[in-house]
């Protein structure tokens, strides 16, 4: 059972990303990407890790491709133009080296190999996934937390800087040149 | 749960931790200021910035012997810690004293801009002091955005945003591919920590597993882009030339040396005894990084740009160190990565003073005929020229004679080679700079030197630096080989 | 024995430097010329008593190592910045601070209204810094260093008037050629630490018999690397063309650096390492073989040269090749003695041409000299001494070392080099008189406003002209062999420069019969006096001064013109086809050939560059397919292996 | 249970979707998007592998990857607003001062 779903979230994983990539408006591109992260959820959840799923579908389908898709229909983004010799070509050669790469691995995966050991601590039983995730966070990854925090305390000046409307202080004089505001 | 550790909250050492919480600490002050509107041309920022990596400073100098591992392993305070923590701090506060005039030049004198650059400052410590993937990761990323924003700070300049997206693009391109590789091994040996790592190769060789190669040669593409070694390297000329140029001065510093660290630290804490795998792959890269960045810099007009290519030269050079590896590899790695870090800060802070108000004079031929306008200026890019190219007595040559020698006792007889016909190759574009400083008359109007005191002790500090590693590098030396002794 | 403070000579002149930069907008010119002179004095005084102590020591003992501190420690390898004072380093930092010093002095005067008199006396003092480092170091590194820096303040000084574009033009020149021959050093060094495990001489020395097989591959390679660096520094075959460009620096620049001290640095190089070329007799052999051709060439082309400073630029290159060429038959001592008797009369000649060229402003061209001899008596006094003592003619200063040199080629069995080295001598006598003629005698065919000026150079140019004349005669007779007890200059510098080898050479030349020597004697005098006859033959009694002779008493002395028709056979059979070759030469192989193997060098790595920056397209698609396309060929890599 | 090659399969396929995206897209926030997809192909194989070691480590990696997902996005889509407010454009190749 589990076998069957997987295969088939994959396929509509695999065919969604397919359509990121080839689709021409951004607007579809960013909607396949939605469905890509929801079959991903599924996995996710076929793999037993539900917090995981849940946060895929609600931060990642939910927020973050909202604000993918409210940055398209802001800057009003049309199909993209994709003609000439010079795109086709700039295409041939991308697909090829991605084919390239992906059947270097494939073949390298292919060699006998194996996982590392097992863990010793197994997950207890009695405590559900989530509490178990948030247990580890807040004692051995504790650091990688507060760095998290960090991290994102950088994006919210950075988008502040970079998209804030007032323009930059003093900005009285006359531009310099390749300045055009 | 029973299973589960008791927390650790109590053991953390503060001292070992006092770097990332004094920059921490700094940036909260840097927004927090901001309620009390300053002036354009204020200094309030620079202050608080400078204040705050001195006090970082100071805390991990404060204690320098002491060797912990923080939050179960994940965050180690030893001797390489130290040595990174104290380089970044180093060049982080030169890179304030360069854009304090800098910045107000180029109306950009923002809180933030100093935030973000101990953001990044915080990040790459956190980087070089990680002994677990995840938080290399964690503080790769973290350096990364703070560097996207800083480089697109001049957000109404088209340049700079245009570097400012490639970079991130690019950027974000590696960081796909590094994860996959953390991913890939983690599968491998069911953990992130690189102590644990070693241990589970210990039991369970990794020689010939595909994960395990695949995942170390993802790692090392990886942190090969944020050094800017080639082939990965093509974001590094378009996005030096378009930052602000104090942010170049610092990116092409730090960014590239906690790219080393990290990967030092991965490579010989984590993959001993494996390291025969990797040597073949980081020659070839050594190779090519060194002479694709020393040839594209012969034709370059661009100064930020020449010294763009000759940074992922430069990064060659190291990635020898880094092949070489044993004590002295790792030493003269960071022997390498501090010297380079005081002579390219002063070049490219001979660029941050020149040119008005909201004007960029970094062609080489702007430089025509400053050395006798400004002689002090002259001999100061002179000498920052001469020691990138590493002619003696300077620091450069000093870098440079221990990475080869070290090299060389590790057997890499056609990889020294290369090296030395390539500084010979490199010396022509730097002395360049040198014939346009002296020989040549301007054209048009000549540049104007826009003189600020910090700068000008920026610039002091790295040219007494320059000078003073070139004639006596022991105790830097000496520094740099104790420092890797617990990476061994 | 740390008594002669050896680290205080190359100190000396740095101090200087670092005093100019100071306060040197504050000392005027007279302070400058103070410190600049001042400086190198004492430098002198300072080498003087340390040969003294020397001196002083029993002949076995004469080494004296002093450690200033530790440059660089690398677990058991360390470097020091140690300067050893033995024979050979003592007649190398004699020479340069003397001669530096005389020419310091001429600079006050010949520079005295250039407006940038503070930056050329910075670099003449950095110069001699640099010099000092490389004669007195203690290794190969810090040797290196000096190389460096010699190599440095030469681009600096050639470029000096850089409003000229040629002279900018030439120091690049000299910098890409000097590169090269770098990379040989820095080659020879690697695979000398790699292999011999230290750079200090002494352990390096004492180390290579037992770690290199004598004539092996490895101690080959290594040497001819290092001869590379030294025929790049010492203008030798093939890598010698930026000599005669780097003439557009000041005069005294070309006594200095292009003349007396740092072109010898090559020479100086392969007799410091003379134990290691003993090793490898193939690298030995080319360099005797690389000196000779050299030697003979640069003769050939100074034939032609009408620029008196190019004339003597030449001239060097050709001298430097009797150096070589004396080392490379083993005969060190030789090489070593004509170093400094070189050193002497060259640095005169550049002097003393300088001085002409002040007396005429600015003039440098042959053809618009003559005549000069007695406007200019002191000049024309010294310039002779010199000429005499390069032609090689008793009791001046060059027969003796020249006739050292020949005498060893011939009595170590090196028969056709000697051959070579002979002709050179001929010719080498041919073309000075050429310039002495042509500038000082006969008609003068000075340009009127050049002659208004005309006028003797000042005291401070003239007494280093007479204290170099007096040197230029007496300087050859501390290698007077008829001494008592053989040859004082050769017995001083034994201990540095012999060697098994070399002493099995010595005890061949002397099995010569004395009356073979003589014999070598007298045919080297008597070629050196047949090219200054057919010299002043060919340029005194020229075609003009025959032909306006000719007009004037064409009835009467008919023999004039039988002498003119003489003369006119000289010239198609003798001269003209010399003069044709020499022309060919130099516009063929030397601007053609060489130049265009230099640029074409350039040109390469120019294009390779330009091919390299068509991939920088500014793209972020090429940018991320060329870092996937990197991460297939490393993948392939673990694929394969 | 899924077999872990086939996760491992499936995750290589859509990471090399991702990269070719990113050679072949001219639009940067298709480009943008195709890293995601590469993100989160290296969260495919945390979550395998967790589940098969039996570590629960490799989810709370994903967890650290989703923050910086989101952290990276709102800082490039800044970038990327910025830049069609200074040249109404979004296609990178039509943003190529920097070159050479």
């Amino acid at each position: 059972m589990t076998e069957a779903l997987f295969i088939g979230f994959a396929a509509m994983l695999v065919a969604s990303s397919l359509l990121v990539i080839l689709h021409r408006n951004p607007v579809a591109s960013a909607l396949f990407l939605v469905l890509a992260f929801c079959s991903l959820a599924g996995i996710y959840l076929l793999f037993h890790a539900e917090f995981i799923g849940m946060v895929q579908i609600i931060v990642y389908a939910g927020a973050i491709m909202v604000l993918f898709l409210f940055v398209i229909m802001y800057l009003n983004l049309q199909r993209d133009e994709e003609g000439g010799v010079h795109i086709a070509l700039r295409r041939g050669l991308g697909w090829v080296a991605g084919t390239v790469v992906l059947a270097e691995g494939v073949f390298m995966l292919a060699r006998r190999w194996a996982p590392g050991p097992l863990t010793p601590e197994v997950p207890g039983e009695a405590a559900g996934n989530t509490q178990q995730l948030g247990m580890l966070l807040f004692s051995r990854y504790l650091f990688p937390f507060e760095v998290t925090s960090l991290v994102l305390l950088v994006a919210i000046i950075g988008v502040v800087v970079i998209a804030k409307g007032r323009s930059t202080a003093g900005s009285g004089t006359r531009p310099a040149p390749g300045e055009d505001g | 749960m029973n299973v589960l550790p008791t927390p650790v909250l109590l053991a953390v050492d503060w001292w070992a931790l006092g770097a990332v919480l004094a920059l921490s600490a700094g940036i909260l002050l840097l927004l927090l200021l901001e309620f009390f509107p300053a002036q354009a041309r204020s200094n309030r920022s620079a202050i608080v910035a400078l204040l705050t990596l001195a006090a970082a400073g100071w805390s991990v100098f404060h204690v320098r012997d002491a060797k912990r591992e923080i939050f179960g392993g994940m965050f180690v305070h030893d001797g390489f810690t130290v040595f990174f923590t104290l380089l970044f701090c180093a060049a982080g506060a030169l890179a304030v004293l360069l854009s304090w005039d800098y910045v107000k030049r180029t109306r950009i004198n923002q809180a933030e801009y100093y935030a973000l650059l101990l953001s990044a400052t915080a990040g790459m410590i956190i980087m070089a002091a990680s002994n677990d993937l995840i938080t290399i990761f964690l503080g790769l990323e973290l350096m990364s955005l703070a560097l996207y924003v800083l480089v697109g700070f001049q957000r109404h300049h088209l340049e700079s945003n245009e570097a400012a997206l490639k970079y991130f693009l690019l950027g974000a391109f590696a960081s796909g591919f590094l994860l996959y590789g953390i991913a890939l091994l983690y599968g491998a040996t069911g953990t992130t920590g690189l102590g644990q790592m070693a241990a589970v190769m210990i039991d369970s060789p990794m020689l010939g597993n595909p994960l395990f190669l695949l995942g170390g040669l993802l790692l090392i593409i990886g942190f090969g882009f944020k050094v800017s070694a080639v082939p990965f390297h093509m974001w590094t000329p378009d996005a030096y030339e378009g930052a602000p140029t104090s942010i170049t001065a610092f990116m092409s510093v730090g960014a590239k040396a906690a790219g080393f660290a990290a990967l030092l630290r991965v490579l010989m804490r984590a993959m001993g005894d494996v390291q025969a795998d990797w040597i073949p792959i980081l020659s070839g890269l050594a190779i090519l990084t060194m002479t694709v960045g020393n040839i594209t810099a012969l034709l370059q007009n661009n100064l930020k740009r020449m010294l763009a290519y000759s940074s992922i030269a430069h990064a060659g050079y190291v990635l020898i160190a880094v092949v070489a590896g044993g004590r002295d590899g790792a030493a003269s790695a960071l022997f390498y990565l501090a010297i380079y870090a005081v002579m390219n800060l002063g070049a490219f802070g001979v660029l941050t003073l020149l040119g008005r108000e909201r004007e960029e004079r970094v062609l080489i031929s702007d430089l025509a005929g400053l050395g006798f306008r400004h002689p002090a200026l002259g001999i100061a890019l002179t000498l920052f020229m001469i020691s990138l190219g590493g002619i003696p007595p300077t620091a450069g040559f000093m870098a440079k004679v221990y990475v080869f020698s070290a090299a060389l006792n590790a057997g890499l007889v056609p990889l020294v080679i290369i090296g030395v016909l390539n500084s010979v190759v490199a010396i022509f574009y730097y002395l360049r700079v040198t014939v346009a400083l002296y020989m040549e008359e301007p054209q048009g109007e000549p540049v104007y030197v826009s003189w600020a005191t910090p700068g000008v002790i920026a610039l002091i500090a790295s040219v007494v630096l320059t000078l003073w590693w070139g004639i006596q590098a022991n105790g830097l030396l000496a520094a740099a080989q104790r420092s890797v002794l617990g990476l061994l | 024995m740390n008594l002669p403070l050896l680290w205080i000579i190359p100190a000396l002149p740095i101090a200087a430097v670092a005093l100019n930069l100071l306060v040197g907008d504050r000392l005027g010119r007279r302070g400058i010329a103070w410190l600049a002179c001042g400086a190198v004095g004492l430098a002198f005084l300072a080498a003087v008593r340390a040969a003294l102590t020397l001196a002083a020591l029993p002949e076995g003992e004469r080494q004296v190592v002093e450690t200033a501190y530790t440059w660089m420690r690398v677990g058991d390898f360390s470097i020091q910045v140690a300067f050893l004072l033995d024979p050979l380093s003592t007649v190398m930092a004699l020479v340069v601070t003397g001669v530096g010093f005389l020419i310091h002095v001429y600079s006050v005067g010949y520079m005295a209204h250039d407006p940038s008199y503070r930056r050329f006396f910075l670099y003449l003092n950095l110069f001699m810094f640099a010099m000092l480092t490389l004669v007195l170091a203690d290794n190969l590194l810090l040797m290196f260093v000096g190389w460096e820096g010699v190599g440095l303040c030469s681009y600096l000084l050639i470029g000096f008037w850089y409003e000229r574009p040629s002279a900018a033009e030439a120091g690049k020149k000299a910098f890409i050629v000097n590169r090269i021959g770098d990379f040989g050093v820095i080659l020879g060094m690697l695979m000398l630490f790699t292999y011999g495990g230290s750079l200090q001489y002494e352990r390096l020395f004492a180390m290579a018999p037992h770690v290199f097989a004598l004539g092996g591959g490895l101690i080959t390679g290594a040497m001819l690397l290092m001869f590379l660096g030294a025929t790049g520094k010492s203008a030798q075959l093939p890598l010698y063309t930026w000599l005669p460009d780097a003439m557009e620096g000041p005069t005294p620049v070309s006594a200095l650096i292009h003349a007396a001290t740092m072109v010898t640095a090559g020479v100086y190089l392969v007799a410091r390492c003379h134990v290691l070329f003993e090793l490898a007799p193939v690298a030995l052999q080319t360099v005797a073989v690389i000196g000779a051709a050299t030697a003979l060439f640069a003769a050939t082309i100074g034939i032609a040269q009408n620029d008196i400073k190019r004339v003597l630029a030449y001239s060097t290159v050709s001298q430097l090749g009797y150096m070589f060429l004396a080392c490379g038959v083993g005969a060190f001592g030789a090489a070593i003695f004509h170093l400094m008797t070189h050193a002497f009369f060259k640095a005169l000649l550049f002097l003393g041409a300088g001085s002409v060229i002040h007396a005429l402003s600015d003039e440098q061209d042959l053809r618009r000299m003559g005549g000069l001899a007695s406007r200019l008596p002191w000049t024309h006094a010294t310039m002779l001494t010199a000429t005499l003592a390069i032609s090689g003619i008793p009791p001046f200063a060059g027969f003796f070392s020249k006739d050292e040199i020949l005498h060893g080629a011939f009595a170590s069995g090196h028969h056709v080099i000697w051959l070579v080295g002979l002709i050179g001598a001929a010719l080498t006598a041919f073309y000075m008189f050429r310039l002495y003629v042509l500038c000082f005698r006969g008609p003068s065919r000075v340009t009127p406003e050049a002659a208004h000026h005309l006028h003797e150079s000042p005291p401070t140019m003239i007494v280093p002209l007479v204290v170099l004349a007096a040197l230029s005669v007496v300087g050859g007779w501390v290698g007077l062999p008829l001494l008592a007890g053989g040859h004082p200059f050769e017995r001083w510098l034994a201990p540095s420069v012999e060697s098994a080898a070399g002493a099995h050479g010595e005890a061949a030349a002397h099995a010569m019969s004395a009356g073979g020597a003589w014999l070598l004697m007298a045919l080297s005098v008597a070629v050196a006096l047949a090219g200054i006859a057919l010299a002043v033959r060919a340029y005194l009694q020229d075609p003009e001064i025959a032909g306006r002779l000719r007009e004037r008493l064409r009835v009467v002395h008919a023999v004039v013109f039988h002498k003119y028709w003489v003369d006119e056979i000289y010239d198609a059979l003798v001269v003209s086809p010399i003069y044709r070759l020499s022309r060919w030469l130099w516009r063929v192989w030397d601007v053609k050939v060489v130049d265009g193997t230099v640029n074409g060098v350039g040109f390469t790595f120019e294009g390779v560059s330009a091919v390299l920056r068509l991939f920088q397209t500014g793209f972020v698609g090429t940018y991320a397919l060329i870092f996937t396309i990197g991460v297939a060929v490393l993948l392939y890599h673990f694929l394969r292996g | 249970m899924i077999p872990l090659s086939w996760a491992l399969i499936l995750s290589a396929v859509v990471f090399v979707i991702g990269v070719i995206g990113v050679l072949i897209r001219r639009n940067a926030i298709v480009i943008f998007m195709s890293i995601e997809l590469m993100l989160n192909a290296a969260n495919l194989v945390f979550v395998a592998f967790s589940q098969h070691l039996r570590s629960i480590d490799g989810q709370v990696f994903v967890f650290f990857v989703m923050t910086v997902a989101a952290a990276e996005v709102a800082v490039g889509l800044a970038i990327i607003v910025n830049l069609f407010r200074l040249r109404e454009t979004v296609m990178v190749d039509e943003v190529n001062l920097l070159k050479g």
